[in-house]
């Protein structure tokens, strides 16, 4: 069998890149498996039921919930994204599509995404800049997809001072360089 | 009376004393033989042609605002006929013929003026397409070149050339392209009709048809019935409404395109230039503005105004085509009520009601067309058989899958 | 030069003082000023020249409505044209010169039109300048283009940043006077969210320029106090240097924060401007009132500015604009200016008040029934002439008139969705009327409540009626004592005076009798009044003139001014630079990229990239010694039909399908079948639009009972996942089928040659022969145990298949693809091989899916399936879509093999004349192909499957060109499919 | 604009994507229906001045597909529904 190949960020590293702009620090995520869960016609209670079985957290509407070792966030009506340790499960399609035996469609987003997990005192000057989501007003936990100088994101909000973003993964350099130049302007 | 350079000097030597309305307000008569609805571009165009190119008389044209007050006085005053597709390139040409002597046809400054415009490259399928375009226009007349990215360069040095997200590849140039002063055409027309007898009834709206089996014999106004042998609708962005009244719907929907000018600049374009990676076209006018537009809103209007996203988006792409002009300031926006049509191809035909005409579904394409629009509109009135230039215009073009789909968007007007 | 009309007090800052520079002198200012101030209190009162008759001209105002003092500001790149001295924060080195004039302000050659004005009235060009016809555009229109014009752009890149940005609150309000300052302060309070923005640098609007109290203290104190207290607020957002320019749908306003004007250049960073897109549930327009002038002969002397302007230039700014002054009004508010000049120490040397009723002011020389006929001074006010009641006249040595005509509301923004204002009687002009932006009020003097009072009072109010909508509570507050004095005016438009011309717009140089003559010729209406004139046009929009003119005209026509009525307000409220709209969308930040997983790799082999919608992809790749594409081209076709080739087609779009309908819904979406499709198995899929045009294609994979993946063209990704989400809510709600777009997830290489198998096969797991995975085969491998996909299939016609692992691996997979594929000396191909070599095999791309193409077009009309409805079938059976004689894909060659071919170029018959009836279709894509050594190129040929062989001419008019081909079947290469099922 | 996502509220309209009238929904059966009912339905609209049914697409969003309907006079929006749902009621099935 051949040589395992090696990976690549989305960054183009072989480590994920972090940084620090004053308050603002930026973080690559590397390690997070992401798979798309989708409720077959129907399966509505199937689902529900296996996903309890599983201790696998379904949100509700612009929510994010964490658990383990699976936490998910809503991405449209009967559709969430699965967040799980990369490590752990790789294959994250491998391993949902048993716990959901049919009733759900199940597929690997893991590498469509960058991930960047962004910290400060308060992120509120930086995203007021960054997209048109209320963020003040936004609860802990809220989960949403949102538009950053064109690069269509899934934006978490974990707390006012702790934010984590999915971009395109192709993108992954223009996102970054938004995030930058945005922090930079407010030094 | 006649205009002339020697008229002005002799008015200002004796105090301005002798110049007469351009129209007269006359009241609306209880008959004519052609009644035109729409006092716009088209509208006036249509009863100027009528009266002077195809002796007609008994003509009136109503407008439910003031004269010239649609499209044809909010638009970007651009004229061209660099068109790819049969249906549309014969006509837009006979256009472009008539805009070229226009002025002295109806003894008006419009200033037509043909400075040029290019329609930038920045790939090579675009390259491909322009070639392609390019000689449909010469074979049918037209003129048309394909520059380089240094001839482009030679003509606006200070375009984005160095740091450009979708390099300048080169362009397609109509050296007859250019623009007009939009209010001018209306009024040359609305005056040249006036001077052989039309009557121009402003504030008169149309609220109904009197259709009597099967053929029309005139339309209800908010200034009273008014009998007509034939009725021409030539009302852009309110066809739907207007046309509603014949029980008739149309293969048109109605959206907001606005349209944006700067604060006065010395000479900094001379032509006129649209943006091939974007939406933006710009030319400035001989008071100094930058004249620009970019993108339909996207969603039906008739709200004579437009939001933030499209002024944006333009800006952007004005930006990334022009940085030079970061520092010149937008003065007014503005938005009409286009009458997007299926293919984005307007049409000139008849309709199922007798002695009903409709001229419409320009999209944001009608006020270059202005001149052909009502020579043709005239003559399908007048001779009951379309121009020759407007024969594929025609309603049931949809239904035989004759379409004239020059973006290639299929059945979404907004994407025209 | 000293500032010799310096007075005492003025809310600026002596403690420092900045220098500045106007047409290379040098001048000293305090911070506080405006470029304005500061030349005013140097004595310098001609600033600029008017756009038409370029008319000595100095400020009319002292805000934002100014059309007169318009100036370049900043040098080099950063030149910024039109920019008003009356609102230019001075700031130490700041440079100005004046424009629209040569070869000096003061001495100006094209001064001469105001000699000619006589023949330059409104609309003169329309009568003239048509013979010959041909000398338009030669001679009389690059003549007016010269002189055209106010300011020059620098023609540089703009170096500064601009940035965007997004904020909500409960309530925005316009303008921080008494009104804004009130309103903000009860809603802050009541703990709702609020924004409160002013154009101005500093909070309290006309309080700063007045010597009026509030509260018992002066009311710039009380305004500082109010919005001392608001910035301690937590809820509360004062939003200086930024203007509101418009109210959009839905409660969305546009504000732009000048972040950076006031400075010499923007701090590291930092933007120059910020456009901030403000959602605002309920919105207070506070945005006070802008005074209007009296038109009479020659009153646009520079020294002749608004009443009001002058009492904030000597209140505000500590400065008189002349050592003499006289005051013409027909208002009270007038009054107010002559005695704080006076108790300036300013000599006031006369009042005319064109009303005769009134009391007299003590103490100051007060002609009551009063006009002013003329003004005297070219470049700078020396007297006036004085109409008195009995029509005496009298001329009085001056060097500065306070005009005041009465005050209009600033309605604009309350108009900007096309409600039309409606006419105050009592203060003699227009307030916001019905239809405005829903949720949008207004209160103080933009409201017409003109008093300090009442404006407090009516701001507290309305920002409470406003919160209340909301379900906020906000208790009444006291209201600081102010002056309540109601509006005395006597309505006064112009003063008629016998021939002499009387400004109204004076930037574009409109005089009354340029409204006479509107009004001769029936432009009566005032929207033709305005177009024909230009009336309003100028880069203030009529702010100060609209109304005079509007009035003159209803006073011609018999009609009253509600009668007449105004044009439309648009956005924006004060002009706006395009750097500021289009934010950090520049350069090539202008849209972001799309980097594929083979970038990294790609540069590392100095490749070139092409831009494909925002992806970057590789065209080709030099080796060493190549000096043109061409051999670069050549070498990766060659190598990869003598061997094997690796391209990267990750942009290619990709939907995962799933679902117990997904088979059905393919066969819905897709004119062909694929609810057949073996699972393992792939299969090429056309799909129409409604329309019955091809819209787009794709071969797509069973992976498994319920699960396709679904492969696009790149351009057309998007369109098609959204079509597909179209189809399966809007359409077939009931439908069972998941949809996710997996474009990203998975990096795909084409693997394309006779040596394609064997490469793979070193690098995957499994057997895959010809009989374990032949053409055709879809399904999941691994490589080194990791979860990888392989199709076979072929754009190339060659044996090829796609690979593809979970995109962290792509660069790992690209070099150990090269890595492996040395021993067959394996190429990678970028984007022009790839087209090369789908043109020699007959495939249509972008250039043939132009959206005006139907299958039978293509030669693909067999797989519209009529035995299933799916999207276009019915449409494509129109008529004018089956022509037998219509567009048919062919294949085209030269004659002459060293000939060239040009994509667009025409097919003409041999000897046909170059006119479009002989029009036979067109080039649609050319490549070389270095496997034939020739040109080859597709096209669409009418009726060209019934032309195969024949020789006809393939025209370029656009470079006079023209080639003789022959037309021969797409499919130049293994036609019959022997490689690629190989 | 702001439209308000019966599931997400208020949402600038910037992240939609504008269809059409919402009649677009009454696509006939290809199997049953000919060309003149094809044709009725794709090109020709009601185009009406005052209140408008309309397909939006949720594309940076939830990718929803709703039918609002908004005044095209004023832009006033009186309903929002999602499309899925209203086609369900208009019976439409597989």
């Amino acid at each position: 069998m051949a040589e395992p190949l090696h990976a690549l960020t989305a960054l183009g590293h072989a480590a994920p890149k972090s940084l620090a702009i004053g308050p603002v620090a930026i973080s690559e995520r590397f390690d997070v498996a992401l798979a798309s869960l989708a409720i077959r016609n129907g399966r509505d209670g199937d689902v529900a039921a296996a996903a309890g079985k599983a201790g696998l957290p379904l949100p509700d509407p612009a929510r994010f919930q964490a658990g383990t070792p699976f936490s998910a966030f809503w991405v449209a009506p009967g559709m969430w994204f699965v967040e799980a340790a990369f490590e752990t499960h790789e294959d994250i399609e491998a391993a949902l599509k048993p716990i959901f035996a049919g009733a759900a469609s199940i597929t690997e987003q893991t590498d469509a995404w960058v991930r960047f997990d962004l910290g400060a005192p308060d992120l509120q000057p930086l995203f007021e800049r960054l997209s048109n989501v209320d963020f003040a007003r936004s609860p802990d936990g809220f989960a949403t997809r949102t538009v950053i100088e064109h690069i269509g994101c899934y934006l978490i909000r974990h707390g006012k001072g702790a934010v984590t973003l999915y971009g395109p993964r192709s993108s992954a350099a223009s996102l970054l360089h938004a995030l930058e130049v945005t922090a930079r302007s407010l030094l | 009376m006649r205009y002339s350079g020697l008229r002005v000097v002799v008015e200002a030597l004796t105090g301005h004393r002798g110049w007469k309305p351009v129209w007269r307000d006359p009241a609306p008569q209880s008959h004519y033989d052609f009644v035109i609805v729409g006092g716009g571009g088209h509208g006036l165009a249509t009863a100027y042609y009528l009266a002077k190119e195809f002796g007609k008389s008994r003509i009136a044209v109503l407008e439910k605002g003031y004269l010239g007050g649609g499209n044809v006085g909010r638009n970007t005053t651009i004229i061209r006929s660099n068109y790819l597709l049969d249906g549309n390139e014969p006509f837009y040409e006979f256009s472009l013929k008539l805009w070229e002597g226009l002025e002295q046809d109806f003894n008006y400054n419009a200033m037509v003026s043909q400075r040029g415009i290019i329609n930038l490259i920045h790939t090579d399928a675009q390259r491909d397409a322009f070639t392609r375009r390019g000689n449909a226009m010469i074979m049918n007349g037209a003129d048309a070149e394909l520059l380089d990215r240094e001839q482009v360069r030679a003509m606006y040095p200070w375009l984005n050339f160095d740091n450009a997200r979708f390099p300048i590849k080169g362009a397609l140039m109509q050296r007859r392209g250019g623009t007009v002063r939009h209010d001018a055409v209306a009024w040359g027309y609305a005056r040249g009709a006036d001077m052989r007898g039309v009557d121009l009834i402003q504030n008169c709206e149309v609220t109904g048809m009197r259709i009597e089996n099967g053929r029309i014999v005139g339309v209800e106004t908010t200034r009273g019935f008014i009998g007509a042998g034939k009725v021409g609708v030539a009302v852009a962005g309110s066809s739907s409404k207007v046309m509603a009244h014949a029980g008739m719907r149309l293969p048109i929907e109605s959206h907001v395109l606005q349209a944006f000018v700067s604060e006065g600049l010395k000479p900094f374009i001379d032509g006129v230039m649209t943006f091939g990676a974007g939406h933006f076209y710009v030319s400035q006018s001989d008071k100094g503005g930058l004249v620009f537009g970019g993108d339909i809103d996207g969603y039906n209007s008739y709200a004579q105004r437009g939001n933030l996203p499209v002024i944006e988006d333009v800006a952007e792409g004005g930006m990334a085509l022009m940085p030079a002009i970061g520092r010149a300031r937008l003065l007014r926006t503005w938005g009409g009520i286009m009458d997007m049509s299926m293919d984005g191809s307007p049409i000139i035909d008849r309709t199922p009601v007798d002695g009903l005409y409709f001229n419409g579904g320009w999209c944001y394409g009608g006020f270059k067309a202005t001149p052909a629009s009502g020579w043709c509109f005239a003559h399908l009135l007048a001779r009951d058989e379309p121009h020759v230039t407007a024969r594929a215009y025609r309603f049931d073009r949809f239904l035989k899958g004759l379409m004239i789909d020059e973006k290639g968007q299929g059945a979404t007007p907004n994407l025209h | 030069m000293t500032q010799q009309n310096r007075i005492s007090g003025g809310q600026i800052d002596r403690s420092r003082t900045l220098r500045f520079t106007f047409d290379g002198v040098a001048y000293a200012g305090h911070p506080g000023d405006t470029l304005a101030s500061a030349l005013l209190a140097n004595g310098v009162r001609l600033m600029g020249r008017s756009f038409k008759y370029h008319r000595p001209r100095g400020p009319l105002s002292a805000g934002s409505e100014e059309p007169n003092a318009l100036v370049e500001l900043r040098a080099g790149a950063r030149q910024e044209p039109n920019t008003r001295a009356t609102v230019a924060e001075l700031f130490d080195g700041l440079e100005a010169r004046s424009q629209n004039r040569w070869p000096s302000l003061a001495f100006d050659a094209l001064a001469i039109n105001d000699r000619l004005n006589t023949f330059f009235t409104a609309g003169f060009y329309y009568k003239t300048f048509m013979w010959p016809a041909s000398f338009w555009e030669k001679v009389y229109e690059p003549i007016i283009r010269r002189a055209a014009g106010l300011g020059s752009l620098s023609r540089q890149e703009d170096p500064d940043s601009y940035d965007k940005g997004f904020l909500h609150c409960d309530l925005i309000v316009i303008g921080a006077g008494p009104a804004g300052l009130m309103a903000a302060l009860a809603a802050g309070r009541a703990g709702a969210r609020v924004i409160l923005a002013d154009e101005d640098f500093r909070p309290g609007g006309r309080l700063n320029a007045e010597t009026l109290t509030v509260g018992g203290k002066p009311g710039a104190e009380w305004a500082a106090e109010a919005a001392a207290e608001l910035s301690a607020m937590p809820n509360v957002r004062i939003m200086l240097r930024t203007t509101v320019i418009g109210a959009f749908d839905h409660g969305i306003y546009g504000a732009v924060e000048r972040v950076s004007d006031h400075l010499p250049v923007p701090p590291e960073g930092k933007p120059r401007q910020t456009l901030w897109r403000i959602y605002a549930r309920r919105a207070l327009l506070a945005g006070g009132a802008t005074e209007r002038p009296i038109a009479f002969e020659n009153n646009d002397r520079p020294g002749i500015m608004l009443a009001g302007a002058m009492r904030t230039y000597a209140n505000r700014y500590a400065v008189r604009v002349g050592e003499s002054c006289a005051i013409f009004t027909n208002n009270d508010d007038g009054l107010r200016t002559a005695t704080d000049l006076q108790a300036k120490g300013v000599d006031v040397v006369a009042v005319i008040d064109a009303r005769s009723e009134g009391a007299l002011l003590p103490g100051i020389r007060h002609l009551k029934g009063a006009d002013v006929i003329d003004a005297d001074g070219r470049l700078g006010l020396r007297s006036i002439t004085i109409r008195h009641a009995g029509g005496r006249t009298e001329t009085v040595p001056v060097t500065a008139l306070g005009v005041s005509g009465g005050w209009n509301p600033n309605v604009n923004i309350a108009s900007h969705h096309r409600a039309r204002p409606v006419w105050n009687e009592g203060i003699q002009a227009f307030v916001p009327g019905e239809g405005g932006p829903p949720g949008l009020s207004a209160a103080g003097a933009a409201a017409g409540v003109m008093s300090t009072h009442g404006a407090l009072t009516s701001g507290q109010q309305a920002a409470m009626a406003a919160l209340g909508d909301l379900g906020i509570r906000a208790s009444a507050g006291t209201v600081p004592d102010a002056e309540d004095a109601p509006v005395s005016i006597t309505p006064k438009w112009y003063v008629n005076s016998g021939k002499g011309r009387a400004w109204i717009d004076p930037q574009n140089d409109v005089t009354v009798k340029d409204i006479k003559l509107a009004h001769k010729e029936n432009f009566t209406s005032v929207e033709h009044m305005k177009r024909y004139t230009t009336l309003g046009m100028a880069t203030d929009q009529g702010k100060t003139g609209n109304v005079l003119g509007l009035a003159i005209m209803a006073g011609l026509t018999g009609q009253t001014i509600p009668e007449t009525g105004t044009t439309v307000y648009r956005p924006p409220y004060t002009p706006v630079a395009m750097g500021a709209l289009a934010g950090r969308s520049r350069g090539k930040e202008f849209k972001p990229f799309r980097l594929t997983p083979s970038h990294k790799w790609a540069e590392e082999q100095g490749a070139v990239f092409v831009e494909v919608g925002m992806w970057l992809r590789t065209q080709w790749l030099p080796k060493p010694g190549e000096t043109h594409w061409r051999q670069s081209v050549d070498r990766e076709v060659l190598a990869t039909r003598k061997s094997v080739g690796i391209c990267d087609v990750t942009t290619l779009g990709k939907i995962d399908i799933q679902g117990t309908d997904a088979g059905a819904f393919l066969d819905r979406v897709y004119c062909n079948t694929f609810s057949t499709l073996a699972v393992g198995r792939c299969r090429y899929g056309l799909m129409l639009r409604e329309d019955g045009m091809v819209f787009d294609d794709g071969t797509t994979a069973r992976m498994g009972e319920n699960e396709y993946v679904m492969t696009t063209t790149t351009a057309n990704a998007v369109t098609v996942f959204r079509h597909l989400e179209y189809c399966r809510q809007v359409l077939w709600p009931e439908m069972d089928v998941q949809l996710i777009s997996t474009t990203e997830a998975w990096a795909q290489f084409s693997v394309a040659g006779p040596n394609a198998r064997r490469l793979l096969q070193k690098v995957v797991d499994q057997d895959i022969s010809d009989a374990a995975f032949p053409y055709m085969a879809a399904g999941s491998i691994t490589i080194g145990g990791l979860r990888a996909r392989l199709f076979r299939i072929s754009f190339s016609g060659e044996l090829a298949y796609e690979i593809a692992v979970p995109t962290r691996y792509g660069d790992a997979l690209i070099r150990r693809l090269v890595e492996e594929g040395r021993e067959f000396d394996a190429v990678v191909y970028g984007t022009e091989a790839l087209g090369v070599m789908r043109v020699e095999k007959g495939h249509v791309a972008g250039n043939e899916l132009n959206g005006q193409s139907t299958a039978l077009n293509m030669g693909l009309g067999k797989m519209v399936s009529k035995k299933k409805d799916s999207i276009g079938m019915v449409l494509s059976q129109r008529e004018g879509m089956n022509d037998p004689d219509g567009y048919r894909l062919v294949g085209v060659k030269p004659v002459d093999p060293t000939a060239t071919l040009t994509a667009g170029s025409h097919f003409l018959e041999i000897g046909a004349a170059p006119v479009i009836a002989n029009d036979g279709g067109w080039l649609t894509s050319k490549v070389h192909s270095p496997h034939l050594g020739c040109d080859i190129a597709l096209g669409y040929l009418k009726a060209g499957d019934q032309k195969i062989g024949r020789r006809m001419r393939a025209v370029n008019l656009l470079a006079g060109t023209e080639t003789e081909v022959e037309i021969v079947s797409p499919h130049f290469f293994d036609p019959e499919g022997e490689r690629l099922r190989g | 604009m702001i439209i308000h996502h019966p599931i997400l509220g208020p949402r600038d309209s910037q992240e939609f994507v504008y269809l059409g009238d919402a009649s677009l929904m009454n696509r006939p059966d290809g199997l049953t229906a000919g060309i003149e009912a094809f044709h009725d339905y794709l090109y020709n609209r009601d185009n009406p001045a005052g209140e408008h049914r309309e397909l939006w697409y949720h594309e940076q969003g939830d990718r929803s597909w709703l039918v609002v309907t908004r005044n095209t006079v004023t832009h006033e929006i009186v309903r929002v529904e999602l499309a899925r749902d209203v086609a369900k009621a208009a019976g439409r099935t597989k």
